[in-house]
């Protein structure tokens, strides 16, 4: 085997080692503490996640007065309803769906993702698939998701800032008559990257139905 | 640094996979990195720029074929060593021979979820009238063929390339030095929009934009357009304008004085 | 196809390792798919065009981690497949369950060494009259913005840059359509010089330039250039001027007839 | 472990298994056959390589007449020599270094390389780091391979069509007095490609004598 090979492919240890010795030495070291570890573990797996997002958007929906403050200081809007910035959220920017416009979001040098309104991206997002063709093959991509815009203009934002987007989908006709509560439950983590529409309000009908018996 | 993370307008990557029902991690060391690096960010040790360029030095083989926290844990380890955190033999061991240098880490209160922002991401700086814009929403500009070995947050996709700017984002430190230990640089970051058929040619048919943070540094002013280059079509203008112009009035409360 | 195998201008790869002495082969199965897709090719299974896109289409990361002949083994597995020479079982198993289909199999002559040219490289096609050429050596051109997803041989760093003409070289196949049975499409293919300022921005300072063969397809002409390129220096083509008669004499008596 | 990894990475069977079972397969099958494989690996093992370019320069560099055959047709001036133009060796140019002038030999998008005359390349040619640097860093490149060109432009050629460059190299100072078959001896294969000079003369009288020792 020549050295094309050997110079970039000496395989690492397996990460679970790697990872487990880490954390000793850092903790030795005094620059980690596991137990805030945890904390900060448990934070993102259990507090925040795309369950914020979908609060924020149905509010949007019902009370104009929001949707004002949302687009003019995102960030602080979010945080109204107690959802502080944190990291990867300082910076927000809510872009809306029309009916001339599908918005889009993306991050092809990293995987950039609004971690406040949404938590941490999934795998997807984050792969290398996603990244390469969002940006010059938008449509392709959303019909491979299932989601037709149509003749929509595709807006596809590449975060390649500090600048965090979240996409506010339009809000499904025949939903007039639901509470905020059950709007949130329309929106849908991926109606919110722009890779997905919100459920419509005979689907959600179906499933409390289905959940019920 | 044109480096295989540049992944935006790459053929071959396959379809794109969606797992039912992920979970948010996969396992426990993921969990394990994800919080290690997020609390040295947190603590200063190094910042958000570096932890990029840390990714971005990966081999290339291994970058592409490693998962998203694979990339954190080498970034992790990488910049411990690179900041003096930490020896080979230690990393190695598991075990400190010395205790850290005082350097970069506050004090740890171990309360957990509590992880400072970035320093990248200072929200004071954003709004600073200190840094006037050299461009206004509407101005047309090219982003610069720029080919630096050191990391840089400007796609190979849009170099060269024209677009419209559509909104300035306010005052953002300069990642291109940030990232190596260089200087702040702050400067004003304008998202601009560059039409599908400028990014990958006339025969692209699809009607669709790519809407690009660009910092200060990368732009300039566009020339006059040469008849080859077919220009922005002011419907398309039209149709822009009124949600750029709603959110901007955000921009404009806090920017207030600034000249459009 | 924008595809890793598309490397030119790209960082991260580090040095150039040489071995001494090196051998031509090393080990025996390199020497096998050397000589089995060597031959293949030779009969015409497939043409070179098609064994380069095959490669192409490797999995990126494995792209980049493969040696060389584990590439030729690669496209020799996958094109043996694609043209419906063998079967997934008979490539598992050793063994054919069939005997080859006639298509594309010249006879065996056994008498090995003798592999003919690759049908890209037709000789007699390139000093063919009938194509007239588009530009002549002189002549300021510009790269395609092309981003196709099949296989092209127009390097993305070339891409919407501006070059000289500075040969003719005659028709050639075009890899474009050929790479995927859509025909020969014989076009004049050129060697553009392009300045590295002009490929890797205006900060660029070393005193280079990249001389690349472009069909005619993936030219245009250029258009008057804009204040803000620096036009290529007339001394430079005057420096150049010498060496290109010489070697055009050459092209020249072959193409009889052609305008300059 | 995520999809990510899994999609791209299922690692193949090992090369000297699957290069056997192969062989065997397309011998059945009368796609190729083994004796003449072992005549082809032979004839690339020890008949082609980059002695054939080096007596083609050393010709050239001694005999007007044949380089101007040589600038005229190469791949026909080559073939007077004895050398066929094969595979990768039909369509040849020679590009000249001059005071002026170093050229250099790359191709980005694979490995392409004048086989006829340089034999089968070396791995550092068909390298990742190679392909990328060539053209975006030739002078760094260069001093890397302890070549330096002083002043001189830099031609880069990506051997982007089935065109073949071989560079012919400057004929060395104090060369004056060798004969044809010993300046032969001078002509390295990257010298030919660009990526080295030629050996000096006195260079190549301290060789001879430590051989003749």
């Amino acid at each position: 085997m020549s050295e094309e090979h050997d110079h970039h492919n000496a395989p690492p240890s397996e990460p679970a080692q790697r990872v487990k010795a880490l954390e000793q030495l850092l903790v030795e070291k005094g620059l980690v503490n596991s137990q805030a570890l945890d904390e900060l573990i448990d934070t993102y797996e259990r507090r925040i996640g795309p369950r914020n997002g979908a609060r924020v958007i149905a509010r949007a929906w019902t009370d104009p007065e929001y949707r004002k403050r949302l687009f003019e200081n995102a960030a602080k809007a979010i945080e109204e309803l107690g959802f502080p910035p944190g990291p990867q959220g300082e910076h927000m920017m809510v872009v809306e769906n029309t009916p001339r416009t599908h918005n889009m979001v993306v991050c092809t040098l990293c995987s950039c993702y609004p971690w406040s309104v949404l938590g941490l991206p999934p795998v997807w997002y984050k792969s290398t698939a996603y990244r390469a063709r969002a940006v010059s093959d938008p449509r392709g991509l959303l019909s491979e998701f299932g989601v037709d815009v149509g003749g929509k203009e595709i807006r596809v934002w590449d975060s390649s800032s500090e600048m965090r987007y979240l996409v506010m989908p339009e809000r499904p006709a025949g939903s007039e008559s639901l509470s905020e509560d059950e709007l949130a439950e329309l929106v849908t983590r991926d109606s919110m990257i722009g890779t997905g529409l919100p459920k419509s309000a005979a689907r959600r009908a179906r499933e409390t139905n289905r959940a019920a018996k | 640094m044109n480096g295989v993370h540049d992944l935006g307008g790459m053929h071959g990557f396959g379809p794109v996979i969606r797992e039912p029902n992920e979970p948010v991690f996969h396992s426990e060391w993921e969990q394990r990195v994800f919080a290690m690096a997020l609390t040295a960010m947190g603590r200063r040790v190094w910042n958000v720029d570096e932890f990029r360029r840390a990714i971005e030095c990966m081999p290339p083989a291994r970058y592409l074929a490693a998962t998203y926290y694979e990339k954190w844990l080498h970034a992790l380890e990488s910049l411990l060593l690179e900041k003096g955190a930490v020896t080979p033999e230690e990393l190695l061991s598991g075990h400190a021979a010395a205790p850290a240098p005082a350097k970069g880490t506050g004090p740890l209160d171990g309360g957990g979820g509590d992880v400072e922002s970035f320093d990248s991401s200072a929200v004071k700086l954003r709004f600073d009238k200190s840094f006037k814009p050299r461009f206004k929403p509407g101005d047309r500009v090219v982003a610069r063929n720029l080919n630096p070995k050191h990391h840089t947050r400007l796609p190979r996709y849009a170099r060269g390339k024209r677009g419209v700017i559509r909104y300035d984002q306010g005052v953002f430190i300069f990642p291109d030095t940030h990232a190596h230990g260089q200087g702040a640089k702050p400067q004003h970051v304008y998202t601009v929009a560059f039409e599908a058929k400028e990014l990958w040619g006339a025969d692209h048919k699809e009607r669709a934009s790519v809407y690009l943070d660009c910092w200060d540094n990368y732009l300039e002013r566009a020339a006059v357009m040469p008849a080859a280059r077919p220009a922005i079509k002011s419907a398309g203008r039209a149709r822009m304008a009124k949600p750029a112009a709603k959110v901007r009035a955000a921009a404009g409360r806090a920017k207030k004085g600034r000249k459009r």
